[in-house]
């Protein structure tokens, strides 16, 4: 049941509207009750092959041997595709925005990094005769210790997942193995603080699992371009990492999809695109590459695990004070786009709530498990839980009612935010009210009448002193600012001085700044 | 008496869009010769209801019924760029995209109608059921099909409009992570009721009270499609998802939808969901992104009943019955908190 | 190399053809061998069939019930006869699964799958089988611990008493996800009473061990005693007993070791 | 090993196909007969997305050998609409917005046609029974169950 609450900010909107607010039926409603909505696999083409993927059995191994001349000659095969047979066999997805180094083969070649990792594709007549076939692939595996735990991986000595990031963190700004956050002094806070509470959370990995699996169909088309249909949820994304993974100009491809049996995250990693268009390349033939749900459970990626551990300083009145977090990204074996999450989720600290001292780091780790990636709530989701499970441990422990705790320390219009950037268009205080009154929770009536329009900015718009730490970054990129948000020129420090061009980093087909028709050219 | 009820509450917010990798996307607008409009993307619609929403901006925009308006996505050669679908960026991005387009477009027609009228354009409104008429003289009008009849065969005009949303790129500074990860924040808070089992360690949702603050429901059909469905998700992801079991142990991950612990329809419990309106200041018509964020305040809330019901904070997640179970045998018990 | 489909007209044949052929399985209602085709698995290069109207006869008139191999889970659903079962059979898949899914199939069926054999087991059934060399009959018991190396045997029906009431048997399947959901166990209780006394009880546990077992010391708790409370306490503090339940995706071995008997008391005594 | 001709029923049609051996009826379907109502989203029995009617029967045609539906009537999605109308399921399926991505869609109106064919007035709870071997991760199955519920009563009210 769905009531909308038009009372509430109505002076804040003009609802004389005429599509806008109505209930329209779906645009694709009709094409999916009559199952004629058309997906990535609907698409019937003479000839099409198969393509299946021989995956590591091993968490972490070097490959010593790879013998497909069984395999090559089984029947039905068409080809076999193998690491060197991939233009760019080293990609990261997040390359496309210039952020990360490329760490990831389309196909393992001297050493596999997590269970199910890719190794030998095998194109076939049909899916039978390719799984005949990738029995005969023969394997010659050195198992290497493998490393599952986020803080086991940042220890000295760990075994080295992955060998761009030696130290099994990514590293931000090319300085630091974690994404910093810092507002105002926390120890100081901490220590001037009624009470402190510091605990730990631990969110799992969780599978997208949408009901349609992971897939595409490429086929060649007329003028020596490639038709691919695909499930992917970001069109763009996927054919730029395709063009740049087989170092062919984006034209080439013309890619359809958009409609799509759920991503939720899951789709974004172009986990079957290039192989798929590389084997109808190799072959002159449609490729269909799908996977199956028991690879799409135990090999497609996952939402990372999190690791998180809050320390906060609370006032006997409720206020808190002080508030230190540090989480733990589980990456898996490679970048994909844990990365950003990590950004993404230093910026959402310290959560909805104006504390004047904050401070976080957050770490992308990586660890010899299927990679992760993005899924709904990307870098929040977990940080949520983990804050609001200790909001109401905080409530609990000055005794104050939950409800109006969040609404005691909820942020309001013209707070400062963490992130250094102004709150406004907040509404958080009211959310709880209704959700109070919904549910018939009774709070106190200067609660009801506690607004996000009032008793912000101030003092709350101040950012406290913040103690400089001791290590000083070789360079320092810098700022550019948006529209939307503004900084208060009074809190911006001077800008560093410029820093060195950054060494050409070795790029054996495209320039260094690679030209790319998603993104342009930029400067990491 | 084994099994106890408790109430728990979580309040969130949501960052919308992702700035921190640049964050474009474009739209094309155009109408054919009977005055229908066709919107071309390359945005995906994976079930959130893009190309229904979008269908929506571009009608209002326009001024023409929404019947009018089909919107035509994910075709790398035909629709112009867009990053993709995720970010909850979809509705407020590419939204504001579809809208300029749709603005542009507009202008052509309200021209191409004013030269028809022989008026000025200016003067000139649309009446949102697919005709154009002098303002305040409505019998002065011409339908959109005759605007768009005369554009092509006569006037010599393309009826059509370009849009592109593009938030620059924020840089992050590297030592207090000042940024601008976001343009617009959404807003939840949820109460959830459960009943835990102290035998078993199991816990029933009983029921779900929220209230969600959106910017705008653009459609609150599709609002609800992803609140109610997000929600859902919310109490998988808390209370049963995992490919690890035994994180970080790997082992014994599920190899299908048996193993995959989702919650099935008679897990499933009543949530009552209010939706607040505070416009987002560069949202198309204020609206927000309601796509992710709904599924985040779930999963504290449930943990937080639990501990109500029962006196036990289980930290890890999913909340399995094992967890509880271990928990409340530590405590030696479980001792149930104040009603709420 | 595609597959090859026999189907024979007898279970002899049918039978004959799976001994001579490591190759060959055995299609009943399809949920096992055609999801093992879909995955891959290219051990499996024969499927045998057989039309023989023995494999779907139900005989639950007498006191004795036959239950042919091929009989699905919607066919226990539809006779009154096998009232009893129905729990069971309901708590196997969704409807499609219960419309394919055979009893003969569920005895080869692996954790967390094969909830039908926990209550057969518990029925004290015996499973007729024919191989290479003819037709025998083999009790539940020694058929669900030996069933790894009868994979070239053609299972045809199963048999056992019926309970003498609706009260003397008892199924339930705790199950993460509702109403269909994998087995954290699955207990089966056939408790005969005489006199007022419970004689020849048997407790049948799934999940608790790599095939369905029966939990003896929870057995002889029960056994000569009336069901009250004292005896339902002393058969659930037992029902852990023997037991070597594994990890899985479901819940752990700690877990299930400790709601066995939690479990076992609700059944026996009625509780929800 | 030589294709074995199959003959059967695809709603209400006589249709003939040459499959391999081992072939599953979504396969059949969906390659041979160029049916893509069904759709395959597990190939294990889990997920429903492939259901289709075995003689009235609901089925899950990926776990179905396609020769054994041999002079046997299958119905898919494909054969629900008349002509241009809507079947009621299709129908409220729409009014209740009881589809998202769409993808489990086909099967869960089969599901639900299985139930309203023999039992036309379901419970709440029989409806939830009906459904539980389809997955769906948008929905929430909430207004899934509504719209079975509604359609039940002949579209008149959302139960």
């Amino acid at each position: 049941m769905l009531e909308l609450r038009k009372d509430i900010f109505a002076d804040e909107r003009d609802d004389n509207l005429k599509e806008i607010g109505k209930g329209t039926q779906r645009q694709d409603m009709l094409g999916h009750v009559t199952g004629t909505s058309t997906y990535f696999d609907d698409h019937k083409l003479q000839g099409m092959l198969h393509l299946k993927v021989v995956r590591s059995t091993h968490p972490h191994a070097r490959l010593r041997r790879i013998d497909t001349s069984d395999a090559e000659r089984s029947a039905g095969v068409r080809r076999i595709i193998r690491g060197s047979d991939v233009p760019r066999n080293l990609n990261t997805l997040l390359s496309l925005i210039n952020f990360g180094k490329d760490d990831e083969p389309s196909l393992a070649v001297d050493k596999v990094r997590y269970k199910g990792e890719p190794i030998v594709a095998i194109v076939a007549d049909s899916p039978r005769e390719a799984y005949e076939a990738m029995a005969k692939v023969r394997i010659d595996y050195e198992p290497l210790p493998a490393v599952f735990d986020v803080e086991d991986a940042l220890k000295p000595g760990a075994p080295v997942v992955n060998e761009t990031y030696p130290k099994n963190a990514f590293i931000y700004h090319d300085v630091y193995d974690h994404q910093k956050l810092r507002f105002g002094d926390v120890e100081r806070g901490l220590a001037a603080a009624d009470h402190v509470l510091e605990q730990r959370y631990q969110m799992s990995p969780i599978e997208h699992a949408p009901t349609e699996t992971n897939g595409s169909i490429a086929a060649p088309d007329t003028n020596g371009r490639y038709i691919v249909y695909t499930s992917t949820q970001a069109l763009f994304f996927s054919l730029d990492t395709c063009a740049k993974i087989l170092d062919v100009p984006s034209n080439t491809f013309h890619f359809i999809g958009g409609t799509v049996g759920g991503g939720f995250g899951g789709k974004v990693d172009t986990l079957t695109e290039p192989l798929a268009i590389l084997g109808a390349t190799l072959t002159g033939r449609p490729v269909r590459y799908v996977l199956g749900r028991e690879e799409e459970m135990q090999f497609g990626s996952p939402r990372g695990a999190e690791r998180i551990y809050i320390k906060d300083g609370v006032m006997r009145d409720g206020r808190i004070v002080a508030r230190k977090i540090r989480a733990l990204f589980d990456s898996g074996a490679y970048t994909r786009l844990s990365s950003y999450a990590a950004v993404k989720c230093a910026a959402h600290l310290p959560g909805p709530y104006t504390i004047p001292n904050v401070h976080g780091d957050v770490y992308c780790v990586f660890t010899n498990r299927t990679p992760a990636t993005a899924m709904r709530g990307f870098g929040v989701t977990a940080m949520d839980f983990a804050i609001e499970c200790q909001m109401d441990k905080l409530a609990h422990l000055v005794g104050m009612d939950p409800m109006e705790f969040r609404i005691l320390n909820a942020y309001r219009d013209g707070d400062m935010k963490a992130h250094r950037r102004e709150a406004k268009n907040c509404a958080l205080i009211e959310c709880v009210q209704v959700a109070a009154e919904k549910a018939k929770w009774p709070i106190r009536e200067e609660f009801k009448r506690a607004s996000s329009r009032k008793d912000g900015g101030g003092s709350r718009a101040a950012i406290s002193p913040t103690p400089r730490e001791s290590y000083a970054p070789a360079t320092a990129p810098s700022q550019q600012r948006t529209t939307y948000d503004r900084a208060p020129a009074a809190a911006r420090e001077p800008p560093p001085p410029p820093p060195p061009p950054p060494p050409r980093p070795q790029a054996p087909s495209h320039g260094a700044a690679r030209f790319s028709s998603v993104f342009g050219t930029r400067r990491r | 008496m084994t099994r106890h009820r408790g109430r728990g509450i979580a309040s969130i917010n949501y960052p919308i869009g992702m700035n921190l990798g640049g964050d474009p996307s474009q739209a094309l607008v155009h109408s054919n010769p009977s005055g229908k409009f066709t919107v071309a993307l390359s945005s995906i619609d994976l079930g959130q209801g893009m190309k229904s929403v979008t269908r929506q901006i571009c009608a209002e925009t326009l001024g023409v019924p929404v019947e009018d308006v089909y919107v035509d996505t994910a075709d790398s050669d035909t629709g112009p760029h867009c990053m993709g679908s995720f970010a909850s960026r979809g509705t407020h991005r590419v939204g504001n995209a579809v809208m300029m387009a749709a603005r542009e477009a507009r202008g052509v027609m309200m021209e191409a109608a004013a030269e028809e009228l022989e008026v000025n354009a200016a003067d000139l409104e649309t009446d949102g059921r697919g005709n154009i008429h002098v303002k305040g003289a409505p019998h002065r009008s011409i339908s959109t099909k005759d605007v768009a009849i005369a554009a092509q065969f006569k006037q010599g005009k393309t009826i059509s409009g370009r849009g592109i949303f593009l938030v620059p790129l924020s840089d992050v500074d590297p030592e207090t992570g000042e940024m601008s990860p976001a343009t617009c924040y959404a807003h939840a808070c949820l109460v959830a009721e459960v009943e835990v089992d102290d035998e078993t360690g199991e816990v029933a949702m009983v029921r779900m009270d929220s209230a969600y603050e959106l910017g705008r429901a653009l459609n609150p059909r599709l609002v609800e499609q992803q609140l109610v469905g997000g929600a859902w998700m919310g109490i998988s992801h808390a209370l049963y998802e995992t490919p690890e079991p035994y994180y970080p142990d790997p082992s014994h991950g599920p190899r299908d939808f048996v193993e995959y612990l989702m919650p099935g329809p008679g897990d499933i419990c009543p949530h009552d969901i209010a939706v607040l309106e505070r416009p987002a200041a560069d949202g198309p018509f204020g609206a927000k992104g309601p796509g992710e964020m709904c599924a985040n305040p779930v999963l504290p809330a449930v943990a937080n009943a639990i501990f109500n019901a029962v006196g036990v904070r289980v930290d890890e997640l999913p909340i399995t019955p094992e967890r509880v179970l271990r928990a409340i045998k530590a405590q030696g018990g479980a001792r149930p908190q104040a009603r709420r | 190399m595609p597959v090859t489909v026999r189907t024979f007209a007898s279970t002899g044949e049918a039978a004959a053809a799976l001994s001579s052929d490591r190759g060959a399985r055995y299609l009943g209602g399809g949920t096992l061998v055609m999801r093992a085709l879909n995955e891959g698995d290219i051990s499996i290069s024969t499927i045998v069939r057989a039309h023989d109207h023995a494999l779907t006869r139900v005989d639950a008139t007498g006191s004795r019930v036959t239950i042919g191999a091929g009989v699905t889970f919607a066919r226990i659903l539809a006779e009154r006869d096998l009232a009893f079962l129905h729990a069971a059979a309901r708590s196997i898949g969704g409807p499609a699964v219960r419309n394919m899914g055979t009893v003969g199939g569920n005895l080869f069926a692996s954790n967390p799958y094969g909830d039908f054999a926990v209550a057969l087991l518990a029925l004290d059934a015996v499973v007729s089988v024919q191989g290479g060399l003819g037709s025998r009959d083999v009790p539940i018991e020694e058929f669900l611990q030996t069933r790894e190396r009868q994979t070239g045997t053609l299972a045809l029906a199963v048999s056992f008493q019926k309970p003498a009431s609706a009260d003397a048997f008892r199924y339930r399947k705790i199950a993460r996800i509702k109403p269909k959901g994998g087995s954290v166990i699955t207990l089966a209780a056939h408790l005969p009473i005489s006199s007022g006394r419970i004689l020849s009880a048997r407790i049948a546990l799934g999940s608790m061990a790599a095939t369905p077992i029966r939990a003896r010391a929870a057995e002889r708790a029960l056994e000569g005693r009336t069901l009250d409370a004292t005896t339902i306490s002393a058969a659930a503090a037992a029902a852990v007993e023997g037991t070597s339940p594994a990890d899985n995706a479901l819940a752990s071995g700690w877990y299930r070791r400790e709601i066995v008997g939690v479990h076992l008391r609700r059944l026996l005594s009625g509780q929800e | 090993m030589a294709k074995t001709a199959l003959q059967f029923r695809h709603n209400g049609r006589d249709v003939a196909i040459f499959v391999d051996g081992g072939t599953n009826l979504l396969a059949a379907l969906r390659e041979l007969i160029g049916d893509m109502t069904p759709k395959f989203g597990c190939g294990q029995g889990g997920c429903g997305a492939c259901s289709v009617l075995i003689d009235g029967e609901l089925h899950l045609s990926c776990l179905t050998l396609a020769e054994t539906v041999a002079g046997r009537s299958v119905e898919t999605l494909d054969s629900l609409k008349d002509g241009p109308n809507l079947h009621p399921l299709q129908r409220a399926f729409a009014d209740n917005f009881a589809a998202q991505c769409g993808y489990c869609t086909p099967g869960m109106l089969m599901a639900a046609k299985a139930l309203l064919d023999r039992n036309p007035q379901p419970s709440r709870t029989e409806v939830i029974e009906a459904i539980s071997g389809n997955i769906c991760r948008c929905t929430g199955y909430e207004p899934i169950i509504n719209a079975v519920l509604a359609a039940a009563s002949g579209g008149r009210a959302r139960a």
